[in-house]
């Protein structure tokens, strides 16, 4: 079972580093986002640190959300998804798989990258610490809540929109408090209540939406 | 063991077919025909679960597939028109994941061979994307060599291939049905294989 | 361009070439040794203060030939591409490809040293100024130029590719160099240029001609030991390359 | 031609500007030193590579000299 | 001559019709980015149209250059782009027919959008026309351009992000252009003199720019 | 009229063939042979002049064709392995498209004419995603129904249709050639084409 998960997300990683486009892309759209705002904005600290925590966040968010749609368009396009579909295993676990590798190459190098652009803000410390953890605990949902969008637009004209239009109402939340934990800890309050919030999302976008996933997944191949 | 009964397709507006009904036991081959567009691709996709018919009922073993499930996968192997292999993957990367995903332990070794068998030694290590038309389809027939599952379901397996690598496949599927094993194939070629029962079944 | 020369372009083949750029390099590497000594002697030791900058003006001594540097360089680079393109000549595709990485420090180099000197002196380390903004953009195309031909396989496909991005990009030299006049900059005109005279004090021009002499030396010493590398891999395979390797082994 | 500057330490203050102008010419000095030895490591095990490439093929040439397998589809 | 570059323009207006996701898709994003900076830096109006112009053209910038990877890989990956360069009229002209309809379903649409979005940032009615006319001038010069960088990069390994790389610092002189005739406008100087220049820049991108794409497509055929 | 002499195709460090050389005058085809991966694609796409050979020259009446440019290309017609069409599109859409983008005035009903020879009647107005394997590649064959120019490039054309298709399309061929047409073209089939004179060339 763990073995299959394992060789799904192998196999996925191994396309990316082929690929390397797939990681790089995703962190460069990142920091072009995070590096216009400063320079748009001017150079006033105090502002910069007042938006720092949405930007960020909003910056990750929509670099996972443009990843997306190619999730499952290259395995659906060369016959991949079929095999994996007739593969004699719950669909679930290769959607966990997959969902897995997705963040392995788009939310972690973004939680580790954070850090690094949070200084462009002129952040503090602890507020760096809780961004990253925030965006390490609350990028697996989004990984896992886009998955469900991916699978439901696969092949359909809508594609990227679509996909963005379904998953973004399911994103806010995210959203909300993770910018929600940052802001906090840079205004003095604690930001426990909202990790605890974000960690819930995580649970539920990693271990329930692989199987809506999986619906969604036989449907579009039908 | 695979056995089909009164299935009807619908797609669109147009019935595909209807009233379709087939049986295939150990060591048999069902061998569909009729022109483009038919609906043999769909029939294939059907009889593997991926799609559904509007009426009729597919059984394995006396079962619905419907209900069988991840019982009924574990003995098939399904190859369509698509090649299902990465083009920025070599053959031996995409042989060993194709295998892996499909729950097969397939060693190093023995993906080497099959590649060899196959006609694509010294070509191992070339990512899929230089390679020829027919010899991306080998990538993806390579999985036939040690593929020990009872029901094949091959759509247009021969396509592409040059002659020689016809006469292999052709030769590969043969021996599979000596082992016992079963295949429902497509082809719009006059392909010779040496199988022992061939069903023919003719949508129209 | 008449016959004679298209023809030595053509057969000036990596064979022949390879031998005389290694004798080449030792005299070109002294050359920037003796040339940078003397400059530096001049530019840091002798040259006398600058009446309006103090001496934070000594960073000119470095600023300018690697400015002058990263924009010459791109227009070697540019002229091997496009040559190769052309004539699809096998040696100009390397030769530009050896080029790159020496251009594109030299614009970093330009960049970080014009921050240093405009902290000081007009109070901030960056301004969206044209000729910063050019030099800015100089840098990223040779960025974009090395990662583009390091995301093809096939040589042959990578120079052409390659000599596209770069015939491109070379529009923004003039603009580079013409920035302040054409437009009204922070950024000082140039003071050193063949009609009028030098309006900089003798030593200090002796100096930062010796410094850019030492730029050019440098610059030609490292691009043709990178190319010579380059030959080696393209060409591997073939006769004269494995001579080549059989003789390293004996020394 | 006179040397310029009366002590070391005035030499190294470069009137207030020291920073600076000793962060220009550090880096500078940092990067035209490291451009060459990269150029250098890089070379050597280019060449390692391409010899060890070469014995292979020459050794390999002499191996293969066992037809390859009937039977199969070339 | 101008029946082929319209014949074309058809063309890839008809599939993007069919698809529609490229036209919403562009829009989407753009909408999404302006819409998110208010949010994020508050309800002041001084501060937000100091902010208008580089956040707008920013957000247009980037959502062209995200729409740019599709330009010719879809028609690179079926066989098309084969017909096209086989085709007996320069094929630089075929090029110009397929900016024209890149511009048409991205830079157009982002054009007239602007100036609504623009109002978000209590922008007055004379900084909307001149960005609405910036965005007119400068968009055409962007989708010219990229069109050089789509070319290049085709069936590479590095994809989106080389295609940003190397269109970006091509980019940024539109940019400057472009939000500084709008800032100029908001600050009370004449945008004239900036216009002229996005001028020219739109006419080298849309005559000259296109023969490189051309060079481009064939060396990536090859 | 098409020459070619002394060619040489390199790969990456693989040479696939040298000193190829042929000659195709008006009424001939040109039958390319040779196993997966043999480099017939790769010469169809040189001739075409969308590869460049690392040696020799090929020449159209006389004159290499990298220097005729369009004027070749007015008499090429080239149908590859991938079919060229987009799935979004009908049928009647894509081939007007394509006529279109080919420079060739082709009128509606023309093309409504050459959709029903090629065996697409009825299905004019169905996306082409819609279609099965052998009814998209039709919709790309469709092409040559009304296609007047001088040489066509042909590179597996048989590949999924079924048999009353390849019999049609041969005909085709064979018509074209009658009328002084010339055709290069490769197949692993076995296929009966009503040509005068066939020269073969086989690359190893
Ligand atoms: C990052 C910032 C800077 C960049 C990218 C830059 C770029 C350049 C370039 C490309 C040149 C050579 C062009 C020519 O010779 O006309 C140049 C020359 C020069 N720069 Fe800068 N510069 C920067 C900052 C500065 C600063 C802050 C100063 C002094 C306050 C300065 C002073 C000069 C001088 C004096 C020349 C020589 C002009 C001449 O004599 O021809 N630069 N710079
Ligand atoms: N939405 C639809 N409306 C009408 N007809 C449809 C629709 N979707 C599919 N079809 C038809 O269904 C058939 C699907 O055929 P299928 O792919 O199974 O054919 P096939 O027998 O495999 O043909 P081939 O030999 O060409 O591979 C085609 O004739 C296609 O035109
Ligand atoms: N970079 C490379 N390195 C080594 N070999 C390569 C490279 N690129 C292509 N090749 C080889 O070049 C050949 C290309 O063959 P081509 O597609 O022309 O074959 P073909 O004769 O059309 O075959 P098919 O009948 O399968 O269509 C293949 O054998 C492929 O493996
Ligand atoms: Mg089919
Ligand atoms: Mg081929």
């Amino acid at each position: 079972m763990i073995g299959m998960v394992g060789a799904i997300t192998a196999r996925d990683l191994r396309l990316a580093m082929r690929r390397q486009a797939d990681i790089v892309s995703v962190l460069f759209f990142f920091i072009i986002v995070a590096s216009l705002f400063p320079l748009g904005v001017g150079p006033e600290p105090d502002l910069l640190r007042k938006l720092a925590p949405g930007v960020l966040w909003v910056g990750a968010l929509l670099a996972t959300m443009l990843s997306l749609p190619r999730l499952f368009a290259d395995d659906y396009r060369d016959g991949t998804l079929e095999q994996l579909v007739l593969a004699p295993q719950p669909l679930g676990l290769t959607v966990l798989g997959k969902v897995l590798a997705h963040w392995l190459v788009s939310g972690l190098p973004l939680a580790l990258l954070a850090p690094v652009l949070g200084i462009q803000f002129d952040l503090a410390g602890d507020a760096l610490l809780v961004l990253t953890v925030s965006l390490l605990i609350g990028t697996p949902a989004l990984s896992g809540i886009g998955a469900i969008g991916a699978a439901l637009t696969l092949g359909l004209r809508g594609g990227g929109v679509l996909v963005s239009l379904l998953v973004l109402p399911l994103y806010i939340p995210v959203l909300i408090f993770g910018a929600g934990a940052v802001d906090a800890t840079v205004t003095g309050l604690g930001a426990e209540a909202h990790l605890s919030i974000l960690g819930a999302l995580a649970i539920a976008g990693v271990f329930f939406a692989p199987w809506a996933t999986a619906a969604a997944l036989r449907i579009s191949l039908e | 063991m695979l056995e089909a009964s009164n299935l009807e397709c619908q797609r669109g507006e147009r019935r595909l077919f209807s009233r379709i009904g087939f049986r295939v036991d150990g060591g048999e081959m069902l061998f569909l025909q009729g022109r483009n567009g038919a609906g043999k691709t769909t029939l294939l996709r059907m009889i593997c679960g991926l799609t559904h018919p509007v009426a009729g009922e597919i059984r394995w073993k006396g079962e619905p597939i419907g209900q069988l499930g991840d019982e009924f996968r574990e003995e098939l192997c399904y190859l369509g028109h698509l090649n299902a292999i990465k083009e920025e993957l070599t053959p031996l990367e995409n042989l060993l994941a194709s295998a892996h995903l499909a729950g097969e332990a397939l060693s190093e070794d023995d993906a080497i061979d099959a590649l060899e068998a196959v006609g694509l030694a010294g070509r191992e290590d070339l990512a899929c994307k230089y390679l020829s038309q027919g010899q991306k389809r080998r990538v993806a027939l390579s999985r036939l060599v040690h593929e020990k599952r009872a029901l094949w379901v091959l759509d247009e397996p021969f396509v592409a291939l040059d002659v020689a690598a016809v006469a292999w496949l052709a030769g590969l599927i043969g021996a599979h049905l000596q082992r016992g094993g079963m295949a429902v194939l497509t082809t719009h070629q006059a392909v010779d294989i040496p199988a022992g029962a061939v069903k023919e079944l003719k949508l129209s | 361009m008449n016959n004679r020369l298209i023809n030595w372009f053509k057969y000036a083949s990596p064979q022949s070439f390879y031998p005389l750029a290694g004798k080449l390099i030792p005299w070109f590497a002294a050359a920037a040794v003796v040339f940078g000594a003397a400059g530096l002697w001049l530019g840091l030791a002798v040259a006398p203060t600058d009446f309006q900058q103090g001496e934070g003006y000594r960073i000119i001594f470095v600023h300018v030939p690697a400015s002058w540097m990263s924009m010459f360089i791109y227009l070697v680079m540019a002229f091997w591409a496009g040559l190769g393109l052309a004539y699809n000549t096998r040696l100009s595709g390397m030769m530009a490809q050896a080029l790159a990485p020496t251009g594109a420090l030299m614009a970093f180099l330009s960049l970080w040293t014009g921050a240093l000197w405009g902290k000081p002196m007009w109070g901030t380390w960056w301004v969206w100024d044209a000729r910063l903004t050019s030099e800015l953009i100089l840098l990223f195309l040779y960025i974009g130029f090395i990662a583009l031909q390091a995301s093809i396989d096939d040589p042959r496909r990578a120079d052409k590719a390659g000599a596209v991005l770069a015939l491109v990009g070379v529009v923004n030299i003039p603009i580079i160099y013409f920035s302040v006049k054409w437009w009204n900059t922070l950024h000082q005109g140039s003071s050193v240029s063949l009609t009028k005279s030098p309006s900089m004090a003798a030593l200090m021009l002796w100096g930062m001609l010796l410094m850019a002499l030492a730029f050019w030396m440098y610059s030609i010493a490292v691009a043709l030991y990178r190319v010579r590398g380059i030959m080696l891999e393209r060409e591997r395979g073939s006769e004269w390359v494995k001579g080549v390797l059989q003789a390293e082994g004996t020394k | 031609m006179n040397i310029h500057w009366q002590s070391f330490s005035d030499f190294l203050a470069m009137g207030g500007y020291g920073l600076y102008v000793w962060g220009s010419f550090g880096v500078t000095a940092l990067i035209l030193a490291l451009e060459p030895m990269l150029a250098v490591r890089r070379r050597n095990q280019l060449i390692a590579r391409l010899k060890r490439q070469l014995r292979a093929e020459t050794k390999s040439a002499g191996e293969r000299r066992t037809p390859p397998t009937p039977n199969h589809p070339q």
